[in-house]
């Protein structure tokens, strides 16, 4: 029989988060379901799919990190931890068992530093990319990066290694253009974040970014629709903008902003096959109609830049007989060009990806999505949106040494 | 035998058999509303058995509950050994030898019988948190020898049957008698005892008073004693109160008191032989 | 067995109790309360009086302890299925040993709560709480403390008074006369004897105070070790030899005193 | 100074949707002795149930609402078939575990049968700022908490009254104090629980329907009950009107705290605070400000 | 007639106060213990190291000490949690400030500290009781995770607060860092429990030990033969602060390897080692052991008998896996309300008995 390839996905269906686990965990498996049905898995080898819940807690994340790494005969090919917890557990294990950390757009963003963190890997962006991105969007619209200087931008943010990630960057950004940063954070679960918003209220910001999670998004939403705040200036992370953050708040949320790095919808070539040859034949993970919803589009694109990863380890190796560390290799290597993502079924999906050995997360260009409450449904409203580089960059290379230096790790050469 | 057992010098002690051990001057005490003590004076002398009679809520148990601290009287004066008596936490009764059974059986449900008397030698106990992480050498022998007393104890009361039951399970009467041996094992001057033969019938009334003379003849401790059972009142006690409504109504040697009107009135009733 | 004309109004037979599964504490106890007697049960600690009345009004249950063995009849009807509250209504109810006052409930609500089940209006509630009051004028100085903070005494009667707010025909009184002053326990009895002969309420009394427990009763157990050892009309019992000594303490030569009684002295055990 | 002002009201408003989920407590500890763990789940529950038959059915909210009230009285029925009757006189922590594993139940039921998806709930209660607070005064004010408002404000006053005089409130009191006595005198533990889980079922859902409507209804919805503890202990568990003052005074407190204190310490205060607030107010009255005096007797 | 004390004499005070009167009862844990140090650490791998010893054992440990404190001294404490992170960061801290800190002092040192800071907290408890207190410990959880999340020096200022365990050796093993040996690891935690257990039997026996219980069982009675509250109680909350710290430090280092604090010791953490006190046995030993076991082994056994097993869908094996825990412990506390320990007595005494009914 032919090898078979172990693809375990970290799920959390259950729990506070799951609202937003779970269409994430359905894109990720319809895309495999795909593959296995319609062209017998990547490249002959049939995909082993293994769900494991986690329900997005550290040690059950463990548990099944640990229960599925060694399964079948390729052994586990890559993680997706899908939890910023989960991922720092995982950023020290996954050296000693050369199996590489895919943690697309959240986790570590200093991971992106492929010379201390060889096995991690977080394009298409990190949370620094998005937030200058976000400034620099803001700065479209105030009419220029300068006409920040006076302004002021509040982040609100679930009080949590997630959400402080982005905090340092926008500081050195305020520096630089001169907006004053006011740092409002949320404790977990965050169903009550009146005086968040009263705060919001006496600052009268300019703009509100926020960096929530769970019912904190939809809580937020609407307190901002309470009072009044313009919706078109208050911009969601990419994790608190999906369709479940506000939909709850009805036509109150009309208008919200939130970045992304794909599009929303399943007006897709790649969407129609699934809906046709996953969901007809009664295999499809979710509800029909909630294909094309920005998780599951998230998901989706995961798990297409996981397999063009196996793939092109595949290409390297020379055979189907891979391990972690060749898709690990097959990172380093990925290159989904826009005709690649065509001929996948998703043009005009989502940025070109690029890596190396050195970088890591690439090209971190982000775009800015709306809520049409009306349609009840997301509208691209700026693409091609590029983070300041100069501000990012040092941040980076500055956290991995000091993570480099704390766990004596000497970063390798990368040619 | 268990001469032992003799109440260790108490800084203020050498105080002779006869002379008073505790006075008690022109206490009162209320809650809210309630007058519980009015006024009321009396004297515990070492070596006796003073009794404390009177009618339902006369103010027996809290008479007892100001004795060792665990009430504060709002006016009057408590002397022992011959020391006015500041304000002090109930510990601090304890460990200058007041001892005390309660009315409601107040036993640690959770622990054994041992356990339980073992308590009533903490205050004896000196060994440090370490020896005692350790359970052994100095530790191990502190507890071996204090386990030696509570034993003689326990044949004293005769309860060797149940050292070992939780002292929840025990019926009535012989929670009783365990807490009377963790008053023993505190080694008290002064012994209060709250209706200690509630609820027994009369062969075990027979051998708690048995038990309570011997306590007093042999280690000369000096008990306080309430008790509605006129018979034991009558025998085994040398004085005894009468307190009625909080008022002091009769002191003096049993039989003047059975004798006294006010007494027959406001307590038994029919004249009791 | 009892020979009592009346017919019986309960009769438990040959009852078995086990705590925890494991502790088995009744043997064997049968006995019957003819309707309108007062039946005397008496016996050392831990004897199983407690037990076998909490048996009858099915207060086991919440000791985790349970009937295995035997039957137990109340006015022609098999009780042990019963809910203690079931037994209530139909007139059976118990005075629990320790008072087991509601101490957050002011006395008088305590006795308001006796009167939980009863249907018969307002004002004969009423009238009845006077009744109690007038029993025990000491509760009425009381009437508004707490319960939890009133003297043993008080509870004792406050515990008595709830029972009698219900309007039973059958009170199981255990040990009504601990803590209470002697004269009180004349009343209590009094109460008892008033109750039997104008209400004709009938009585089972586990009493540790034999003398004043055989005077009223009208037939007496004794139990020992779960097992009845010993029964007969209260008369009988009051002259025979064994009873008087252990007891009555009414020895050949009147009562003997405490004073005199020897450590050594033979325990009576009528199975060894 | 409106701002204070603003900042006090919606601290009370808080405060009082706090109360809302307090009051199952209080019910429940008041009439049994039992520190119910489930309330936050109950929560969740019912309202999970409510939404879902709606979803499902199609029927006008008040239906739902009913049929919801029917559901709350027969768990209640289970939980005292299968559970309480079983745990008479164990102490109360014992109790609480107990309703832990009831909590844990409850999870996965809801779950596995309404799914774990963000339902939205949208009964037309008035939601956003009060227009005309908000322009004659620049103050804002939730519609919606102060519907909150009202109906809490019915319903302590409803069950302040039925615990206090009825003959049914004694009873739950005396069985809270002394459960086997409690029996002894006829009063039937049984039904007295199934009343009481049922009427605090009934607080849980609209507990339930007032949170749900603001973030829609999902698992986090049980952790308001982490909201309701401070609240819980300042006022005192056994007392109804203690779980509205409490409940006001955490709000406040904490809205305050958060918003004039936080930002010099960097915010995210308002948890602890609300903890250290009752903290501070238990170290003067162990019993909270209204709970039932502990008895110290010997 | 396999479990008899018939025949077993105390000769003296002294075998009678021996820590396993009963002759059996004492073979069993040897053998028991035996087991568990020889043996084992040839078997395990690291699945059953990550994910099954090691939350066992560090569970257990919390679980022990927070029993001292619950199940002996009778005071409910729900800031486990919260203590746990104190010993997690302050062995981060100690092991970023002192690298050549030996590894077993490092987590002695963080128990003591968390006791420093049980003390603080356990002030209250002079005055507030029962649930009360409980609620009120909330405020030291709440706190304390705030602290560390907030704080920069406690995570030396990384980007998100996040901390990870550097390398630490003893013996030239590895026992922190992803390079460490599972059966190392394994061990290390195994002979911290062991240990320690052993040191709370001998404590809980003692003087000591009847003071906590009695301040349990009757506060006022045992003031007033001479038991010093606040004394008794501060001890309490400080030896099972010490614990619980020892516990969290473990957890963070040996275990987890990396935490963010306000995940690792959420408030969930802090119930969860309630539960497995009470589930196991207030006032037991042993019953800590069991308690954790059960909450710890529980889920994983479900789960894998139901997704690995009966091929379920991993999620819809969650829900059930709740329900059933939630069914669970109500069977078992219906069955034996005073938990898994007194279970396990209770068949000894029916064995004891056996083969006569009573
Ligand atoms: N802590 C308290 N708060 C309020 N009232 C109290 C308190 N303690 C005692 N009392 C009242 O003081 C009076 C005397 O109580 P005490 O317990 O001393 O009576 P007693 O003499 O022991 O009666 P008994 O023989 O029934 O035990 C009673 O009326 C009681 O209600
Ligand atoms: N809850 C319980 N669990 C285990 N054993 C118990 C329990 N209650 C009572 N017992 C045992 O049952 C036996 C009888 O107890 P019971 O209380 O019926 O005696 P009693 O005759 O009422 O004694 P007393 O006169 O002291 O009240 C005692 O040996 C006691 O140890
Ligand atoms: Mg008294
Ligand atoms: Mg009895």
């Amino acid at each position: 029989s032919a090898y078979e390839l172990t693809v375990p996905s970290l799920v959390y269906r259950t729990g506070p988060y799951a609202p937003s686990g779970i269409p994430f965990a359905n894109g990720y498996a319809d895309y495999f379901t795909l593959l296995n049905e319609r062209d017998g898995g990547i490249n002959g080898a049939h995909v082993n799919l293994i769900e494991c819940e986690t329900a997005y807690n550290t040690q059950q994340g463990v548990e099944c990190y640990e229960n599925t790494k060694g399964q079948g005969e390729s052994g586990a090919l890559v993680y997706q931890p899908l939890s910023t917890g989960i991922s720092y557990q995982l950023i020290p294990k996954a050296a000693v068992d050369e199996i590489p950390i895919f943690t697309m757009g959240y986790g570590r963003t200093s991971a992106a530093d492929g010379k201390v963190f060889p096995w991690i890997f977080n394009p298409p962006g990190t949370y620094w990319d998005v937030a200058s991105g976000m400034v620099n969007y803001a700065g479209a619209i105030e009419g220029g990066l300068d006409k920040l200087s006076g302004k002021t931008i509040a982040l609100v943010y679930h009080n949590s290694a997630y959400g402080k990630e982005p905090i340092r960057t926008l500081e050195e950004l305020g520096k630089k253009h001169g907006f004053k940063l006011e740092l409002l954070p949320v404790d977990h679960p965050g169903q009550e974040q009146k005086a968040t918003w009263l705060q919001v209220r006496r600052l009268r910001p300019d703009w509100v970014f926020m960096w929530g999670w769970g019912v904190m998004n939809q809580v937020a939403i609407k307190e901002a629709a309470s009072i009044r705040f313009p919706m078109d200036r208050f911009i969601g992370v990419w994790w608190s903008g999906s369709e479940q953050d506000v939909l709850p708040a009805g036509a109150d949320a009309n208008g919200y902003l939130s970045a992304g790095f794909h599009a929303p919808g399943a007006d897709f070539p790649l969407h129609q096959e699934i809906l046709s040859k996953v969901y007809d034949a009664g295999k499809g993970a979710g509800d029909r109609d909630r294909v094309g919803e920005v998780l599951y589009n998230r998901g989706l694109i995961a798990a297409v830049w996981t397999v063009e990863a196996i793939r092109k380890a595949m290409e390297i190796k020379g055979s189907n007989e891979i391990r972690g560390k060749d898709v690990r290799d097959g990172l380093e290597a990925l290159d989904v060009s826009e005709e690649r993502l065509a001929e996948l079924g998703l043009p005009n999906f989502t940025y070109p990806v690029k890596l190396s050995c050195a970088t890591h997360s690439n090209p971190g260009t982000s775009l800015i999505q709306q809520w049409d409450a009306g349609a009840g449904q997301w509208k691209v409203i700026a693409t091609g949106i590029e983070p300041d580089r100069s501000i990012i960059d040092p941040l980076i290379a500055e956290d991995a040494a000091a993570y480099a230096k704390e766990n004596n790790i000497t970063p390798r050469e990368c040619n | 035998m268990n001469a032992h057992v003799q109440p260790q010098p108490v800084p203020g002690s050498g105080i002779a058999r006869g002379d008073v051990l505790l006075q008690v001057d022109n206490v009162s005490l209320s809650f809210g509303g309630v007058k519980a003590i009015t006024n009321i004076s009396f004297d515990i002398r070492k070596g006796e058995i003073r009794a404390i009679i009177g009618p339902n809520g006369a103010g027996k148990t809290s008479m007892l509950n100001v004795i060792n601290g665990f009430y504060h009287p709002q006016e009057g004066t408590i002397t022992w050994r011959g020391e006015k008596r500041r304000k002090m936490k109930p510990y601090e009764a304890a460990s200058q030898g007041i001892a005390r059974t309660f009315q409601n059986v107040a036993l640690f449900r959770g622990m054994t019988t041992l356990d339980n008397i073992m308590t009533g030698r903490g205050l004896k106990m000196k060994k440090s948190f370490f020896w005692q992480c350790l359970h052994w050498g100095p530790a191990l022998t502190e507890e071996i020898e204090h386990r030696r007393r509570v034993e003689e104890i326990i044949d004293f009361l005769e309860i060797q049957a149940i050292r070992k039951t939780p002292v929840g399970r025990l019926p009535y009467g012989l929670q009783k008698r365990v807490e009377l041996a963790r008053a023993l094992a505190m080694e008290p001057d002064l012994l209060l005892l709250d209706e200690p033969m509630a609820g027994m019938n009369l062969e075990e009334k027979e051998d708690m008073s048995r038990f309570i003379l011997d306590v007093n003849q042999q280690f000369g401790t000096t008990i306080a004693l309430i008790e509605h059972d006129m018979g034991v009142v009558m025998d085994l006690s040398d004085r005894v109160v009468v307190l009625d409504y909080g008022r002091k109504i009769a002191d003096g040697p049993p039989e003047e008191v059975q004798a006294n009107q006010d007494v027959i009135d406001a307590y038994l009733g029919v004249p009791h032989g | 067995m009892s020979e009592t004309s009346a017919q019986p109004i309960l009769s438990v037979n040959n009852i078995e109790v086990i705590y925890d599964h494991v502790i088995l504490v009744l043997k064997g106890v049968s006995l019957t309360v003819p309707a309108g007697g007062i039946v005397a049960l008496l016996g050392a600690n831990g004897a199983g009086k407690t037990t076998t009345l909490k048996a009858v009004s099915n207060l086991l249950g919440a000791e985790r302890g349970e009937v295995t063995k035997g039957s137990i009849v109340f006015k022609e009807e098999q009780v042990e299925a019963l809910s203690p509250n079931d037994l209530v209504r139909r007139g059976c109810i118990q005075v629990m040993e320790g008072r087991h006052c509601f101490g957050h409930l002011t006395v008088e609500e305590n006795l308001m709560t006796g009167a939980y089940t009863r249907k018969d209006g307002a004002g004969a509630v009423k009238a009845d709480l006077e009744m109690v009051y007038d029993y025990f004028p000491r509760l009425r100085e009381r009437r508004s403390s707490l319960a939890g903070y009133t003297s043993g005494g008080e509870q004792q009667m406050c515990a008595i008074g709830r029972a009698l707010m219900s309007r039973p025909n059958m009170i199981l009184l255990d040990e009504p006369s601990m803590g209470l002053a002697p004269q009180l326990v004349e009343e209590i009895f009094e109460i008892v004897k008033v109750l039997n002969e104008k209400e004709g309420v009938s009585f089972l009394l586990a009493e540790q105070n034999t003398n004043v427990a055989l005077r009223y009763a009208t037939y007496g157990y004794i139990l020992e070790a779960g097992r009845i050892v010993l029964d007969g009309d209260a008369k009988a019992l009051r002259e025979n030899e064994d009873v008087k000594e252990f007891y009555l303490g009414v020895g050949g030569e009147g009562r003997k005193s405490f004073r005199e009684v020897k450590h050594y002295k033979r325990r009576k055990r009528w199975l060894a | 100074m409106t701002f204070f002002i603003e900042t006090v009201l919606s601290g009370l408003m808080a405060g009082v949707m706090y109360s809302l989920v307090a009051l199952g407590f209080v019910l429940i500890f008041k009439a049994s002795g039992i520190f119910n763990f489930a309330q936050g789940v109950m929560c969740l529950f019912a309202a999970l149930t409510f939404v879902g038959i709606m979803e499902k059915t199609g029927v006008p909210w008040p239906v739902s609402f009913v049929l919801t009230v029917g559901v709350m009285v027969a768990l209640a029925w289970v939980i005292e078939r299968f559970v309480l009757s079983h745990l008479v006189n164990q102490e109360p922590i014992i109790l609480f575990m107990a309703t832990i594993g009831l909590a844990y139940f409850l999870e996965g039921f809801g779950d596995l049968l309404w799914g774990s998806d963000v339902k939205v709930l949208n009964i037309g209660l008035p939601s956003g700022a009060s227009d005309w607070m908000l322009d004659s005064f620049d103050i804002y004010v939730e519609k919606l908490e102060v519907v909150a408002a009202v109906t809490a404000a019915l319903l302590v006053t409803v069950l302040a009254v039925f615990f206090q005089k009825t003959r049914v409130g004694r009873a739950l009191r005396a069985v809270a104090d002394d459960h086997q006595a409690a029996l002894s005198v006829g009063i039937s533990l049984r039904s007295i629980w199934v009343i009481v889980w049922s009427v605090a079922g009934i607080v849980a859902l609209v507990a339930g329907i007032m949170w749900g409507s603001k973030s829609g209804v999902q698992f986090s919805l049980s952790l308001i009950a982490l909201k309701a503890l401070p609240v819980l202990i300042l006022g005192g568990f056994t007392s109804i009107p203690g779980a509205i003052v409490g409940g006001l005074i955490i709000g406040v407190g904490e809205k305050v705290a958060e918003i004039y204190v936080g930002p010099m310490v960097g915010g995210a205060i308002e948890n602890w605070f609300a903890y250290m607030l009752a903290l501070a107010f238990l170290l003067v009255r162990p019993q909270g400000l209204f709970g039932e005096r502990i008895i110290e007797r010997v | 007639m396999l479990y008899r004390e018939a025949g077993q004499f105390k000769t003296t005070y002294a075998a009678d106060q021996a820590i396993f009167p009963i002759a059996q009862d004492k073979w069993v844990v040897i053998a028991f213990a035996a087991i568990a140090f020889i043996a084992v650490p040839f078997l395990v791998n690291d699945y059953w190291t990550n994910a099954v010893f090691l939350p066992l054992l560090i569970y257990g440990l919390a679980a022990l000490g927070l029993n001292i404190l619950v199940g002996y001294c009778g005071q409910i404490s729900l800031g486990t949690g919260g203590f746990m992170a104190v010993g997690a960061f302050a062995s981060y801290k100690l092991m970023t400030s002192f690298p050549e800190l030996n590894i077993v002092f490092v987590v002695l040192l963080s128990g003591g500290i968390t006791a420093l800071v049980g003390v603080m907290f356990g002030l209250p408890s002079l005055r507030i009781k029962g649930f009360y207190l409980a609620v009120a410990t909330l405020a030291a959880q709440f706190f304390l995770i705030w602290l560390f999340n907030k704080v920069g020096w406690f995570y030396n200022y990384s980007a998100t607060g996040q901390i990870s365990a550097p390398d630490r050796a003893i013996f030239g093993l590895t026992v922190t860092g992803p390079t460490a040996l599972p059966w190392v690891k394994y061990l290390f935690c195994l002979g911290f429990l062991a240990f320690f257990a052993l040191v709370a039997k001998n404590v809980v026996r003692g003087r000591i030990g009847r003071n906590w219980m009695a301040i349990r069982d009757m506060d006022i009675a045992a003031e007033l033969i001479g038991v010093r509250p606040l004394q008794t109680k501060l001890s309490a909350f400080a030896f099972s602060s010490f614990y619980v710290g020892m516990a969290g430090s473990l957890l963070f280092a040996v275990y987890l390897g990396a935490v963010e604090v306000t995940e690792a010791f959420s408030i969930n953490v802090s119930f969860l080692v309630l539960f497995m006190v009470i589930i196991g046995g207030l006032g037991s030993i042993l019953g800590s052991f069991l308690g954790a076991t059960f909450l710890v082994l529980m889920p994983i056994m479900l789960k894998n008998a139901m997704v690995d097993g009966m091929g379920l869908l991993p999620v819809f094996a969650k829900h059930v896996e709740i329900m059933l825990m939630g069914l669970l412990i109500i069977f078992f506390l219906i069955v034996e309300p005073h938990g898994l320990a007194r279970l396990w007595q209770i068949t000894k005494e029916k064995l004891r008995l056996w083969p006569f009914p009573y």
